[in-house]
């Protein structure tokens, strides 16, 4: 008996996922601002209000701190709060409850509490949203020892990896990209629960690996597809999830390919890649035939023209010249 | 507070200049939702249809010198501190021309020698840049005034409340005037705030607030003046609450399915601050309808500036990232 | 609110109760200033001293179920909730056997078998966790209630306000109890607060606030037992003022080189809550020196506990980083 | 004529460049928590009140926000505040108006503000001050453009650094570290400004290079001690201003040693150690004779015990094994 299958945007994966655990868990809800009738700012959550009601479905005042405190607080009691943050940039004022609190109270009591808090969060360049609405934050969250950060690039992993984040025991930050929110998919109505913690191999290839993230692994296959005209096989590592992180599949790749390449929007300096490049030059060193690439946002805060914002986040180009470096060098 | 002297009324002729200003921003704002519709603006944008007594009256009462900081519903205080259209629309255009040189966009208009310290996208995110600049001018024994325009919506962020409290406690001269159009985004005031009345907001500092309809530009500038008059003696912060509307939807493409149809087309047309200041000045039809030729053409030459405009050059790209 | 009835009235035995675990309190306290000068005791403390009654009252007045939230200075109400000094003392050790296995300190004390949710290091940090618990109990229909301790300090937080603001929006059975000691570390009430009386601070937000005594653990207890029961009605959070006073430093160590060391002497005369209590009791020098030994006795014991308590394996560093 | 000298403390250097500051320049003046007559907790500002008064000495609510956001404010009118954020784990509160105001006002404003803030903090482990007053934050700040980040080991560095950092047009966060507060040296009573950007070479050697920053400065020196009987010779660079980067003095050194061990107390996931190792592989790749080892604290949050601390920690004897390591590779 075949499997139905339907057409997900990423954001109705997303929305999919939050949906069926608030159907089956009275546990799970959501809050966060303008999420009821106004279905959020990027209308993940449409709909979901006249399904679950406005105690599930929680319009919020404009306080990031305390709804991310409460969260942790209802968290705490057992319950699996989903806090959608409406922009990324804003985890900031959340930063404190994170960093202090989510991360830090299962520790600090001894093991006595779980913390099962889901914040969501969506940002992302490419549409001259300017330096309050695009940056790229995820890189803080990996070095936060007790935080889980998800970061999914395609509507399969969005619901997957976004059920199994709100059955995780522990605080998870799901980063979503406002670029990927119409990419579309076929999808089983039965939600496939993916573990964290496991890439997934974007696409197979034997010369060179690029771990990207997010907007970036599209476009990092894209420029597979390029350098293959040029006889070059790439590999696609999308690790999904950034804490905890599989390193494994990572040198796996790279101890095949012998060269590497990261990519993705945020700042390069600092970014995730730093610690993928560290990571790979620490346990893949004698693999290695070059240096790895780091391929990332420039040093700047996001410029609101297009003509700035497009010369200053990577795309499909910079990947591809990356690779091209690379594979050239030695 | 002392009684309102003549100083602090508008002048005749002034109530006549306040309308030419509202005319500019109406219309101002009503080519920035045609242009973005029209996919000439990048980005997003919040126009400020209804509010502009509360812009124009306030920035009309400051002196040269004060200061002010601004949202991301940014157009109008900046075109009525000043800001020639042009720069202004030139930014929203992203052009090398606009008030900040193309960096910013809508959310973030500065012009620093108007006294426009900027407007932050982050809501509420300047209201501890406002008191700052309050306690320059204090430490410096200047007679000057920072005043902070913010929404109902960002008086539940806890930015408002310390930087309310810090002003208070150092008595510094800075008005926080809050633009209750009584929603945020889709939120209305009744599911972002338990209480209806915001200066009891105040209280909780033991602060001085005052209340005034927004939508009589005559009464905000009094307002404001008393209220600046207030700061500059060094008695203290003051915050002003103007009740006003928001005419439009939050942003250019929001539907408001959230809102009321009927409510919103009643408010649209009995709370026009526009059609009330010309109510009051019995103006003749003749000469509103040249008042707005005159601003529909100040707007049009606007948008030909922008869109003649010099896109930044990638090269430029760095530059200003560091002073 | 209503008025007092039966219940909510401590039973004659109970101040005796209340006596003890006051008594208890401040040895408990009394014996950490010298464990720690005397560097048993590693990183840094805040004892209670002058406090004893707010905690004790409070905890005494609460439910089987409700839950607590505590500050940097927690010792009292770890021990006012229930949990035994041995572990108490033995987690300020640093010792496996403590109420937070070694890893939480003087300032992380947990207990949340009995209903202690944590203590948080960061002033005013757990304020919204205490919300959120609160929310639990409302989505859950649960008669459950979530107290939260913090001092005056917390007040200027930004997060006291958004969570005050939050709590009353969503009418949330949550009790905000603030210790007024009149001191943020060196800071006195007058240097973080423009206002004298913080029952304002309710007013912003339409909360309902009472204001006691906190040297008089009765009123503490009677207050309490009416804020929680207002809370657990579902007619939404309170707001207590317990007016109090810090007997000690801030932490140990601290010279208090800013207080004014007469009005310092003056208090501890005059506002001891252990005293006043003992009068009240008209207690015979027996009694009381019976109960002073008993205390001193479970103290020492517990100091003897912790002393011989197990260090944490570095082996298990890793443990509870994750669920 | 010989110039006078007197041993500073590390914490009366830092008051020292503080009040010079303030004695020449009514523009500058600090404020924080507990500054005035308590001189902040860890009484670096002690008898400042009594020189300057208590407008210039501002002792402040608990409202890390605010103050932050009014030190923005007045470095925009052209003053030169310095903020206290007593321990650095509640830069975590002072993050939105960090990330998203003084780093990028005067890019968004297309060059019209300067915002010339200091944000003076302190921190860091080794006495049990558990998860919430003892991890090292200043990775996260490196990776925001418009912010710069310094980060001094010794009293000379800390005050040329501060006093540079004031002057400087641009927000800076500077990390102080509990422990090195009583480190003393003799120091000229004039005051030599140290421009920001600029590496120092703690040590000169030839077989391996320490990247070092705070506290782990002292540390590597006595590793490299350690190392010297060995017969290994260990050249220490502290790069003192984390950004901008002085990435040629690390390059430099590398490219003669070529191998590298980067060591900091911050966590070693995404901790600057990432970024230096990421950076010495990509452009000293071909000098590179073993894998960048990196030394940091281990993926907790701080622990309280004692027992639990020291394990936790990076000292000597890990940046000594790492070196050992590096040294014995290949
Ligand atoms: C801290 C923060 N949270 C959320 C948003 C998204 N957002 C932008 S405007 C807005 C509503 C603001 O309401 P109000 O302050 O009343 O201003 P108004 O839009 O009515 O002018 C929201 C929630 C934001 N920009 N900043
Ligand atoms: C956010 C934050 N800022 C500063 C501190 C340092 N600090 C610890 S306790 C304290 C004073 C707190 O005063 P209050 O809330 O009145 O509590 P009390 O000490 O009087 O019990 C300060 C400033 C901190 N722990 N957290
Ligand atoms: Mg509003
Ligand atoms: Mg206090």
């Amino acid at each position: 008996m075949p499997e139905t299958k339907t057409r997900f945007s990423y954001r109705e994966a997303v929305r999919d996922a939050m949906s069926q655990a608030m159907r089956r868990d009275p546990d799970v809800f959501v809050m966060g601002q303008d999420i009821a009738e106004h279905g959020g700012s990027q209308k993940v959550t449409l709909g979901m209000l006249e399904e679950f009601g406005p105690d599930r479905v929680r319009n919020a005042p404009i306080s990031e701190m305390a709804l991310t405190g409460a969260g942790i607080g209802a968290a705490m009691l057992g319950m699996r709060p989903i806090v959608e943050i409406m922009y990324e940039d804003f985890l900031t004022l959340a930063m404190e409850q994170l960093v202090n609190h989510a991360a830090k109270e299962r520790y600090m009591s001894g093991g006595q509490l779980k913390v099962p808090l889901t914040v969501r969060t969506q940002g992302g360049a490419g549409w001259s949203s300017a330096a309050q609405h695009g940056q790229q934050t995820e890189g803080w969250f990996v070095g936060v020892p007790g935080l889980k950060v998800v970061y999914p690039s395609t509507p399969r992993d969005a619901r997957g990896l976004l059920w199994s984040s709100i059955y995780d025991d522990n605080c998870v930050v799901f980063f979503e990209h406002v670029q990927l929110y119409n990419q579309r998919e076929e999808l089983p109505e039965e939600l496939e629960p993916i573990p964290l913690g496991k890439a997934r191999i974007a696409r197979a290839g034997e010369d060179v690996t690029v771990v990207a993230t997010g907007p970036l692994v599209p476009e990092a296959l894209a420029a597979a597809e390029q350098a293959e005209q040029d006889g070059i096989s790439v590999e696609v590592v999308d690790p999904r999830t950034l804490q905890p992180l599989d390193e494994e599949a990572i040198l796996e790749s790279v101890r095949k390919t012998s060269r590497c390449v990261v990519a993705h929007e945020a700042v390069r300096r600092m970014g995730f890649g730093a610690e993928v490049a560290a990571l790979v030059q620490e346990k893949a060193f004698d693999w290695l035939d070059a240096p790895v690439e780091r391929v990332g946002a420039c040093f700047s805060p996001l410029p609101f023209a297009p003509s700035l914002e497009r010369a200053c986040i990577p795309r499909r180009e910079q990947v591809y010249a990356a690779i091209k470096r690379t594979v050239g060098s030695e | 507070m002392t009684e309102l002297d003549f100083m602090t009324s508008p002048q005749s002729g002034e109530l006549g200049r306040f309308l030419q200003q509202m005319l500019l921003i109406r219309y101002f704002e009503q080519q920035v939702e045609e242009r973005y519709r029209d996919a000439e603006i990048p980005g997003f944008v919040h126009v400020a249809i209804g509010q502009e007594a509360v812009a124009v009256g306030a920035c009309a009462a400051l002196a040269p010198g004060d200061v002010i900081t601004s949202t991301h519903r940014s157009h109008a205080h900046t075109l009525a501190k000043g800001t020639p259209a042009r720069a202004v629309m030139a930014e929203l255009y992203g052009k090398v021309e606009g008030c900040s040189r193309g960096r910013g966009g809508s959310m973030h208009l500065y012009d620093v020698e108007r006294g426009n310290l900027g407007s932050s996208a982050v809501v509420g995110g300047a209201l501890g840049i406002a008191t700052g600049a309050a306690l320059a001018f204090s430490l410096r024994s200047e007679p000057r005034v920072a005043l902070a325009f913010f929404g109902d919506g960002a008086t539940a962020s806890g930015l408002f409340h310390e930087s309310m409290n810090l002003a208070q406690l150092w008595r510094l001269p800075v008005v926080f005037l809050c633009e209750n159009n009584r929603w945020a985004e889709s939120t209305p005031l009744a599911q972002h705030s338990p209480i209806a009345d915001l200066t009891q907001r105040a209280q909780a500092f033991g602060m001085t607030a005052l209340e005034v309809d927004g939508q009589d530009v005559e009464a905000v500038y009094r307002a404001t003046a008393e209220a600046l008059a207030h700061a500059r003696s060094a008695a203290g912060p003051v915050f002003v609450l103007a009740e006003t509307y928001r005419l439009a939807p939050h942003n250019v493409g929001d539907q408001q399915e959230y809102r009321d149809k009927e409510e919103y087309e009643l408010t649209r047309s009995t709370q026009d601050p526009i059609a009330k200041l010309r109510e009051r000045l019995a103006l003749s039809d003749e000469r509103f309808a040249e008042l707005e030729r005159e601003a529909e053409a100040a707007v049009a030459d606007a948008v030909e500036f922008a869109r003649h405009g010099t896109d930044p050059d990638p090269q430029t790209l760095l530059e200003d990232v560091y002073a």
